[in-house]
């Protein structure tokens, strides 16, 4: 009880800390003090919140250009993440990779890569050191639904299942690939169906729906630690924002994103669900708000004010071997 | 006669080519945008860079085609119908991206016309952005002009201004091979009275942006900029350099370098790409064979280091060469 | 009737100039006048040749590096083919292709291709330049079980799903790839289950006999052309020799090809099966036989006999536009 | 010390090396080969060119994994697991398939060190197969160490002899970043002595075959052989030739090649990758900077031709480099 509680708690601070840091960031990049280009997570948060309660220490997650709610799920720090963003010295990639390119190795996020699709490729090794290692661990690649039309992805899928690699496939179909819609690039508009192709488990989940996303990853990370190989799962939502900051976002059909808001905001329906059964109360949640604003606020300000790399960082880190 | 864009010079040199040609296709992703969305308007991005707004509304989706995310794909498809009588023109949103359709450039467009006996021609040209600048790191931000280069069979053209970018354009697309049109990002905002009629550059010949007896200095793309700030500082100091504008890595008018080393005996090449087997060594080598005995001091190349390209800002402009290094460099030979 | 008859002995024909030329090969192989590597396709010839006898004069042919068989399919001069994979000058690649590059223009026949599956993509461009043109014409395009593992082609799958194109993807499964079997590269065995993740049709089709693939090939070119789309087409076969020559198989299980030579051979059975309908006589195909054979000799001799380039086209069609 | 092939010397150190660690997994295709066919032996192939042959049998299907027609995927895993603590060996069975897993090891491998700040490390050992001479053609005989070399963060060794082939790969598969190991097509029949148990050669330190005052020659891989005929060729006629195989790319070690041009004021540099942003250019453009002063005559490259490589062996041979081609750019600038 206790535990579901907590988890519950958890829950609902990740989501709201995401939700939170993005509308900032949305602010914020405005006054042109980010650099580089910057993909908000604003509106999914349900899906990487919905993975990461599934995870262990011992467990990857692969995250993509959309880098900020995923990592935060995954536990990293809103300081470093924001400091990263700033590409500030002491940000998680020592300012190297910015927004895009979030990695933090002690949590096992794995890093938001900018070729999409890749990290499909990338977690089947992640999954081969753990099985390897004997340590129980999976990897969950969170990917696209733009990506996942690479064809890495196709061939990381054939290979995880002839290898039955603990890897669950989640496809982040939040409608976009930039401007362009997941129905036109998606033959038959529908990613659960390439599972069969490579014989594995596929199902489609809200993503609006945390509690939704939460049990199909549970039952496919089970399935994935007991040796069977594995899954996809593709998880439908839609980002409350643009493709990066700045977009227009012409191509969206009118009231689109009114009406998502208003039956599909994952925050409110979260809220409404624990309401109604009565596992969290409001106070709970009001608490919770009001850490995370100030959480919020002193990450932005730590960022801002942080410096830039040391000029010398230029040329350190090539190589990990003395060259 | 018209002010215009580097951006504008070529959107106009693809609408001029494709009323000229129908066999013309585009293929990209967002080329239009919103393809299957059912927002308000037809084509919402023009191009993820805008470049190509306005005309799928002129040439329709028959000739204008966004792509799912699978460059490996649509350009075998490129190659594909350029073999088969088509001239597409291509978009590789990131040249960083080469590396997710490598072989479609490097094993399939550039040596489909020499292996099979030339038997088919490859009119295909294949748009793509380079450069840094953008804060958007190592993966995003390359110049991989030399990797184009290593491989016979391509051409590979750097417009640096507006007026260069669409004549190069249309000289490429038609073209009747491979050409790989790198477009700096940096560059897109660049203005110049472009001629508002159709004109052909062609390859292989090199720009004198300025003549000066004392060092040569070649640049492309944005760094023609960069050499060229940096000899007019030098010539309030008395140094008198000459800037070339290869505008084509193949064909490279050597000629042009050649002459211009002939009369100064000293050469900086200036390039955004990476210095090990990069360009500027290209250049570097060739002259060194070519023209040792007219040389008087050390070639120097003006590169950015051999490190990935980082995010932060301070260091990404570091990281690219600047005018202040130029200087440097042919201060360092000058006085030889 | 006639047309019929005339179709059979084209395919008899055709089968038999593959079966010949293939086993002339891997007997001259072995004194080490053939330069490269030579891949044998004796045991598939009932697939190129169903394929081919649905393909007309617009239609594109995309091969692989398995490929004197196809291309004659496909109605190359036998001569060119021998001598191009003898590296002569006046081979349909003037010997810079070999074996594994044959490609007829004329014939549209399309690039042999080093990298496996590649294929695929090209064909997606052959497909769209015969529709700008209004012709009538698809692509199809033949893919080993074990190229078809590549990425690009899921890519071209979904390419050609989505903008319609007349592809035919014909994953000829002969059951290994190199020396692995297909059954372990390919997740669940089946390729053909492919063909719903990317929203077209796809069957499985036994590669010896030659009906069952042109019926298959008649019915989704038919489809292709009518603008409705691509479709997939696995064929199953079995090559009678080594990957290429020179490999000792032992990946084999032991009987394997004994049993596919006793019960799956394409020729003899399709010489009992036109014999027993009786829409051929043993006459007819004795005929062909002898032809075949002559014209055989004739090839051989003439590609051992023929020059080599000559030095200075070293440097010839490096550009088709003067560079 | 027993005599060994260049194949088995490479054979023996994945042995002795997996042995030592059992992180070390194999991964490519037919690396054992027959998977899954049912055949008698368990290694079919035991490599696409016998190279891994009973390693199955020693390490099993744990260690030696092989993998569909799939290279980014696998590739992708590679790097994914090396990040994760395991030490992977995979095979690129031609360095022409870098085509299809370029993304893999450009952006992915090259710059994952770097990207993240340092957090990772990438132990990657990429073997793969170089070189002209199989008469099959542009799309499996290219030599593309120019590449690699191009993308800071990998390390890029072309052992040309036995020993070499033993102890840099020694040294690969300990090193803690990408290394690109690039084996020879033609030299796995090579034999000499080459010692039992394990050593490393430094990455970075070249290997003087021979040495004289008139002239330096840098060469890399099998061209160190052809160097090595035209220097003894030359040595009849009494033109001293020094031979220095630096043997990895990255790291280079100029000191050695500036130190022996310093003596002979004459560099040829033999190479077997393409003539344009090569490495032979890359070597010719450091020493022109570098080592301007003590040049004496031009700087000459004996490359390919900047050309696809043609399948017909008579083209084949005239396309790669030979002594006559070393000796010809010797003797052109000896007189000098
Ligand atoms: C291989 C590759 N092609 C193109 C791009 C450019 N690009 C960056 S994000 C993006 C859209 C990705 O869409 P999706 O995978 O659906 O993720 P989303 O942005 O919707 O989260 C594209 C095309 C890229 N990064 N990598
Ligand atoms: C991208 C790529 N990887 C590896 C190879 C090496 N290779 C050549 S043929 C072959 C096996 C192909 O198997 P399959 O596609 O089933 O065709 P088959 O040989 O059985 O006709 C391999 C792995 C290649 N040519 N291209
Ligand atoms: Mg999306
Ligand atoms: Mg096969």
């Amino acid at each position: 009880m206790d535990k579901k509680h907590n988890q519950l708690l958890w829950a609902y601070r990740t989501m709201q800390t995401i939700r939170l840091f993005e509308e900032r960031m949305h602010d914020v990049f405005t006054t042109g003090e980010v650099p580089g280009f910057v993909h908000l997570y604003a509106g999914q948060e349900a899906c990487a919140a919905g993975v990461c309660a599934n995870l262990t220490e011992v467990d990857y997650f692969h995250i993509t250009h959309r880098a900020h709610g995923p990592a935060i799920a995954r536990g990293a720090d809103v300081t470093d993440v924001a400091r990263e963003i700033y590409c500030r010295r002491d940000g998680m990639c020592r300012g190297r990779g910015g927004s895009t390119h979030l990695h933090d190795a002690a949590r096992k996020i794995i890093g938001a890569n900018s070729g999409v699709g890749s990290g499909a490729a990338l977690a089947c090794g992640s999954a081969l050191a753990a099985r390897h290692r004997g340590d129980g661990g999976i990897a969950a690649a969170l990917i696209g639904e733009g990506g996942a039309n690479q064809g890495v992805v196709s061939e990381a899928m054939n290979l995880a299942a002839i290898w039955k690699l603990p890897v669950l496939f989640i496809f982040e179909n939040n409608g976009y690939a930039e401007a362009t819609s997941a129905d036109y690039a998606i033959a038959g508009g529908d990613l659960s169906a390439r599972a069969p192709a490579f014989a594995m488990p596929g199902e489609i989940v809200d993503g609006s729906d945390y509690f939704a996303v939460a049990d199909s990853v549970a039952a496919a990370a089970a399935r994935a630690r007991a040796g069977e190989g594995p899954c996809l799962i593709e998880v439908r939502n839609l980002r409350l924002y643009g493709h990066y900051e700045g977009d227009a976002q012409k191509y969206r059909p009118p009231g689109e994103l009114e009406e998502y808001r208003r039956t599909k905001d994952c925050l409110i329906n979260f809220r409404a669900h624990v309401l109604a059964e009565g596992s969290l109360t409001a106070g709970d949640m009001d608490v919770i708000d009001q850490q995370v604003a100030a959480l919020i606020d002193a990450a932005y300000e730590a960022a801002r004010t942080a410096p830039l790399p040391d000029p010398e960082e230029l040329m350190q880190n090539i190589y990990a071997t003395n060259c | 006669m018209t002010e215009k864009s580097y951006r504008n010079a070529i959107r106009e040199t693809l609408f001029q080519e494709m009323a000229r040609d129908p066999d013309i296709i585009l293929i990209g992703e967002d080329m239009a945008g919103g393809a299957g969305a059912g927002g308000e308007e037809e084509d919402a991005w023009g191009g993820p860079m805008g470049v190509t707004k306005g005309l799928i509304g002129e040439y329709g989706k028959k000739r204008v085609l966004d792509t799912p995310i699978s460059e490996a794909a649509f350009m075998g498809a490129a190659i594909g119908a350029a073999a088969a009588g088509l001239r597409p023109i291509a978009e590789l949103m990131f040249n960083d991206f080469l590396g997710v359709c490598c072989d479609q450039i490097i094993n399939q467009a550039a040596k489909y016309h020499y292996m099979y006996g030339g038997q088919d021609t490859i009119p295909l040209t294949i748009r793509t952005t380079m450069g840094a600048g953008l804060r958007i790191s190592a993966q995003h931000s390359q110049s991989l002009h030399a990797i184009f280069t290593h491989f016979p069979g391509l051409k590979v053209a750097l417009p640096s201004t507006a007026y260069d970018a669409k004549g190069l354009l249309t000289t490429a697309i038609r073209d009747n091979d491979p050409v790989i049109f790198c477009e700096h990002k940096l560059l897109y905002r660049l203005r110049e009275d472009v001629p508002d009629g159709s004109y052909a550059i062609p390859f292989g010949e090199a720009r004198v942006v300025m003549d000066g007896e004392d060092v040569t200095i070649v640049a492309f793309s944005r760094m023609v900029h960069v050499a060229t700030e940096a000899a007019k500082a030098l010539a309030k100091q008395g140094i008198k350099c000459t800037v070339i504008d290869p505008r084509t890595t193949v064909p490279l008018d050597t000629d042009t370098i050649f002459e211009s080393v002939e009369e100064t005996g000293r050469l900086v090449i200036v390039d955004e790409g990476g210095p090990r087997c990069g360009i500027a060594s290209d250049i570097a080598a060739m002259t060194a064979d070519t023209m040792f005995h007219a040389l008087k001091a050390p070639v120097k190349c003006v590169t950015p280091p051999y490190v990935p390209i980082p995010a932060a800002p301070n260091l990404e402009d570091l990281y690219v060469p600047d005018a202040a290094k130029v200087m440097a460099a042919v201060l360092a030979i000058y006085r030889e």
